[in-house]
């Protein structure tokens, strides 16, 4: 693996058409779709994704595939799962995916999430489908014996998603709701000086939403607590070879464009700019 | 056996499928093996390093993508540091895509990139990004036979010239480039475009216009391939909108001696083997023992009136 | 209520929403109300009589269609015997196109055409399948200024030129229509192109190359137009690709003040309607009074970042 | 309705979107289509058609409308008809169609059949799916109490389609092939100068078959038997409009185009040159 990060000769990102196993709703506006799949597939790691090609539906012919974070995948039970928001003609056509239609998906790609051996405590911040992406590094800490406090943000707290998966998977889950205030940028603040506090904040990890990456941006200079954000951007190739889906990023005191694709989509913490 | 090797702009080729400027980088090697392509072809290079354009860069359309990629680029050094030793791993040839913003800086980029690995030279002269109104050299012939000019005295490798579809003549455009001493056209880049978000009322890429890429723009350049084959000789390399090995054999057809695929390759990493694949099968079935006997071969004078096939094959 | 009524080109249109030339006839009235389109536009007519091309005149393309047709014409007694009498049954004005081979012929077919029944003469000097290498006076500025001129000189009626896309500048060439005295510019016609039969090796359309049209010109057109609209202070009429209401409105939102819709009466010949009646829809729910008011109402400036919507709104 | 061919203010034809009745295979490569229909389509007469706007399937996404004749069309039974060659993604896509589906449909299109108040015997000659056009002729011709020999042409016997249909509708059947030879021109030739010989042709009806039409031709000039052919030709509008349709017509010493969808599909057996 040389400085351009592609090792001659082996191919670990492949093109397939796999198998539904299941498309169920989890509520009106997210469903969660399992694939059944192989290697290279299934060694999907935490903060990686797949790009997707949808199928053509009445919402329209998506001609571009489309970005989805791995969500869960098992090498022994040879699945992958997303978790996504029903939005334009892409996700409305993976939608209508029936149990044993083929999706054509390539992947995994992308550079994932990395737990340093010394922490012991993190604390994952996530909103929206932004969970999706923050899930299964939950599951990882948690197997690797490291603490997890998963403050799960939502607009109301009924629409929180995914908190008993990260129960089961032993998370200590915090559910803020825009409708009775707690996800205010202050509560989520105190929450996280608190936990900063007790020891149990080794690193921030954040995905959905600009507000929160701004706000552990700033905890994590000021109590030196570092860590890591998914981004996400409109892609073409999902390869690095577009640059369709820069984003701005600080580099000392330049301001330099990277790939969400290639470089990301998860980077530290500090680096990216506000978007 | 079919013969797939082409002579083609000065380069024999193994086969007749490349990749297409900006289209293709390094990590495609995750997916695919390089040493089946025909030949690399890398994203333009320019000397100074560029940021490229604001984002949104792409947006989808009707069979099609729009790019506002700019040419944002990493300069010289890390072409000669990072890029050129990744693909000497390969055995196919690389071809450089080069830009600059003048004739001396065409010229002299090109004498710099002239070097041991670098089989040939692609001139992008028109790429209709950088200028919101998409001016581009290759937009008149005057300018195409001047900039070729000083690009031909400046290196001793085989020079493609990247032309654009944005012009009232290509055929004219093309006989300039062939004149000023060019060894092959690459037809062509993408046709200058935009699209609105009813939305918001804004355009749909950050630059406002860009280039359309994609099956939606094959039919307009599969012709200037055509009216480009029958006003020069040099070879003619047809790039747009192949998706399928049945839209390579359109453009050999039409003139073309290969062809390069770009936004294929978003949709199916592996178009570029498949394409290369399926030409084979196709040459097989039609016994053409070498895949340069496709070029040139369409049949003119009207093509046949469709026959009442759903009538019976006796009808 | 929304106004629905437009000034374009010397004419008040009840509504933006007309047809384009040659896929619009009597046929249609089988099917919609002729009385609630904005205006009529005819096939273009020719003083001689002619066949056209040769079949096949049609195929199909990814979002798109070719056509070969040529201008095959009934001449100009068919016109005043038969089209025009049946028109005049209808409340909408009539808009005459017309071509002919050289700046005369334009001149006095004109002058012929500028009768009681007729509003407005659209000159089609784009058409691009007459001859072969599709050549047309639009192709440049200078022709089509120096047409244009004769053509003013000629008749009194509100004169359109309806430009072709097959040029590097058209806001170069839409600059010579408004000098020559044009009260505006049609943008524009097919997009010169072919595709190829890979089992018979011939071109799908008799007269080899064609028209392109239809959803798949779309974004080309569409800039076409902006650029157009930043040239020149008379009406611009959008046409390339309308298939729906909010193809028009980014039409509208670049800067034309009218549309023509043409191949999308092919695929729902209730087209010209469900975009006139989701035009009105549009307005009233975005609360714009008057169509009128869309006309370059584009904000420039680079658009927005696709905001993280998938995380929510507050995200 | 004036030379124009169009009656200001009534609507003869109509785009719907109908539900699929039925659609089963005749036999591997033909299909019938049954659909609930109102009028005006349900008024379609024998020869005309409907322009059909088949779905994207695997085979690929039809851009333009597939013209199909109508097989059937029955006010009472509120239904259309059609019998079609699986050819290319448009018929293949029509193939997919399953009860329930809806099918976007034009029509009814074009100048049908006539039948002259003086015939007593008319002669239809037809192959493949050229009988699917001559069909619903055959039938009106027998309410008519005109007696009908249907000549139906295919490269083998068990190929033969609608002879049923044809029986059932009390016309003659004689079921001629290429295997066999019966299907030759000559014996063909023969088989008209008999029923002209005994009183049995006061007319000629063809589709589908070049050389059945030239045959037709040749015969109605001599025995001075007037007819009429179906054509068809690559349609986009359907309408008139567009001029796609064109084919090449006698008319006195001059050759003109005349438009399939329009001045067609049925014309004077002795006007069309070959094709
Ligand atoms: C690395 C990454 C991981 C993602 N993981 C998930 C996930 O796990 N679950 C989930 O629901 N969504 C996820 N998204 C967002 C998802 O890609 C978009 O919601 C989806 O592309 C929308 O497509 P559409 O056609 O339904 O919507 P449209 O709005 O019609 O899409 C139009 C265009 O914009 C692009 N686009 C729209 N929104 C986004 C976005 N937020 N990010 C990138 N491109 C976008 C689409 O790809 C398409 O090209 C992820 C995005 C990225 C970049
Ligand atoms: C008036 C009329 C009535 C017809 N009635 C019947 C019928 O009852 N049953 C039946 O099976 N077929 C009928 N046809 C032929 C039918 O329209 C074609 O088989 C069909 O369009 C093929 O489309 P495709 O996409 O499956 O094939 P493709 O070959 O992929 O079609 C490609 C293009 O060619 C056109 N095309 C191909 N063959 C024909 C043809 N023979 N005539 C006209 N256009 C063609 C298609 O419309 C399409 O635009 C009729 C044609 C006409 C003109
Ligand atoms: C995202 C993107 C970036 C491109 N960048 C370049 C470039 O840097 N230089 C160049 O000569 N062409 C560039 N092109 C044009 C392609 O090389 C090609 O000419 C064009 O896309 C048409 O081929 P296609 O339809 O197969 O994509 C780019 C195209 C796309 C879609
Ligand atoms: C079948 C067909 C015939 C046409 N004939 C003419 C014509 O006679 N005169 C003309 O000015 N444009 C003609 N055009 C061009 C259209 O008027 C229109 O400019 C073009 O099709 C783009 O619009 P669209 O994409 O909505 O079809 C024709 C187009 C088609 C498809
Ligand atoms: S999507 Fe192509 S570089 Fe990231
Ligand atoms: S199909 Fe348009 S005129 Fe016949």
């Amino acid at each position: 693996m040389d400085a351009i990060g592609v090792t001659v000769g082996s191919f670990p990102v492949a093109e397939r058409a796999v198998p539904v196993v299941s498309n169920r709703a989890v509520n009106p506006e997210y469903m969660h779709l399992v694939v059944a799949a192989e290697p290279p597939a299934t060694n999907a790691r935490p903060g990686q994704f797949f790009h997707l090609l949808c199928p053509v539906s009445i919402a329209g012919a998506p001609f571009l595939r489309r970005p989805m974070s791995v969500y869960a995948a098992d090498p022994e039970r040879g699945q992958v799962e997303f978790l996504y928001k029903l939005t334009g003609a892409g996700t409305r056509g993976l939608g209508a995916l029936k149990p044993g239609d083929r999706l054509d998906m390539v992947g995994p790609l992308g550079k994932g999430f990395t737990l340093e051996p010394g922490w012991r405590h993190i604390v994952v911040l996530g909103r929206g489908v932004g969970l999706a992406t923050l899930a299964p590094l939950a599951m990882l800490a948690r197997r690797a014996g490291v603490d997890v406090t998963a403050i799960l943000s939502a607009r109301r707290p009924n629409l929180v998603m995914s908190a008993d998966l990260f129960r089961e998977g032993g998370a200590n889950v915090v559910a803020v709701a825009d409708s009775d205030g707690t996800s205010a940028i202050a509560a989520v603040e105190k929450l996280l000086r608190d936990l900063a506090a007790a020891g149990k904040a080794d690193a921030f990890f954040t995905c959905g939403s600009n507000r929160l990456m701004l706000l552990t941006q700033r905890l994590g200079r000021e109590l030196r607590i570092p860590g890591q954000v998914a981004l996400e951007q409109q892609m073409a190739c999902g390869l690095g070879m577009c640059f369709c889906c820069v984003r701005e990023f600080r580099a000392g005191s330049e301001v330099e464009h990277r790939r969400v694709c290639w470089d990301g989509p998860v980077f530290d913490l500090q680096e990216p700019l506000s978007w | 056996m079919v013969d797939l090797a082409v002579e083609i702009g000065g380069l024999r080729l193994a086969n007749p499928v490349m990749p297409a400027s900006g289209t293709f980088a390094e990590g495609l090697a995750r997916i695919i093996d390089f040493n089946r392509l025909g030949a690399f072809v890398i994203k333009t290079v320019t000397r100074e390093l560029r940021a490229g354009n604001p984002t949104p860069r792409v947006a989808e359309t009707a069979g099609g993508m729009l790019n506002s990629i700019g040419i944002p680029s990493k300069g010289v050094d890390y072409f000669f540091k990072e890029t050129l030793p990744f693909y000497r791993q390969f055995t196919p040839p690389l071809i450089a895509s080069l830009s600059a913003p003048t004739a001396d800086g065409f010229a002299s980029l090109a004498a710099e990139l002239s070097v041991p690995g670098v089989a040939a030279i692609e001139a992008n002269i028109s790429c209709p990004n950088l200028e919101e109104d998409g001016r581009a050299f290759a937009m008149t012939a005057h300018s195409t036979e001047a900039v070729m000019k000083r690009l031909r005295a400046a290196t001793k490798l085989p020079l493609w010239a990247k032309l654009t579809p944005n012009t009232g003549d290509i055929a004219d455009v093309a006989r300039a480039a062939e004149a000023a001493g060019g060894d092959a056209v690459v037809v062509a880049n993408t046709i200058l475009a935009m699209s609105i978000d009813v939305d918001t009322f804004r355009p749909t890429l950050g630059s406002v216009t860009g280039g359309l890429s994609g099956p939606a723009i094959k039919p307009v350049i599969l012709r200037q391939v055509y009216q480009c084959a029958r006003a020069v000789k040099i070879g003619i390399v047809g790039c747009g909108g192949i998706a399928t090995a049945e839209d390579a054999v359109q453009y050999l057809l039409a003139g073309a001696r290969a062809v390069q695929i770009g936004t294929a390759t978003f949709v199916h990493p592996n178009s570029l083997i498949n394409v290369l694949d399926g030409l084979e099968r196709f040459c097989g079935k039609r016994g053409f023992g070498r895949v340069g006997d496709l070029t040139g071969a369409l049949i003119r004078g009207g093509a046949d009136e469709t026959d009442v096939e759903w009538a019976g094959a006796a009808g």
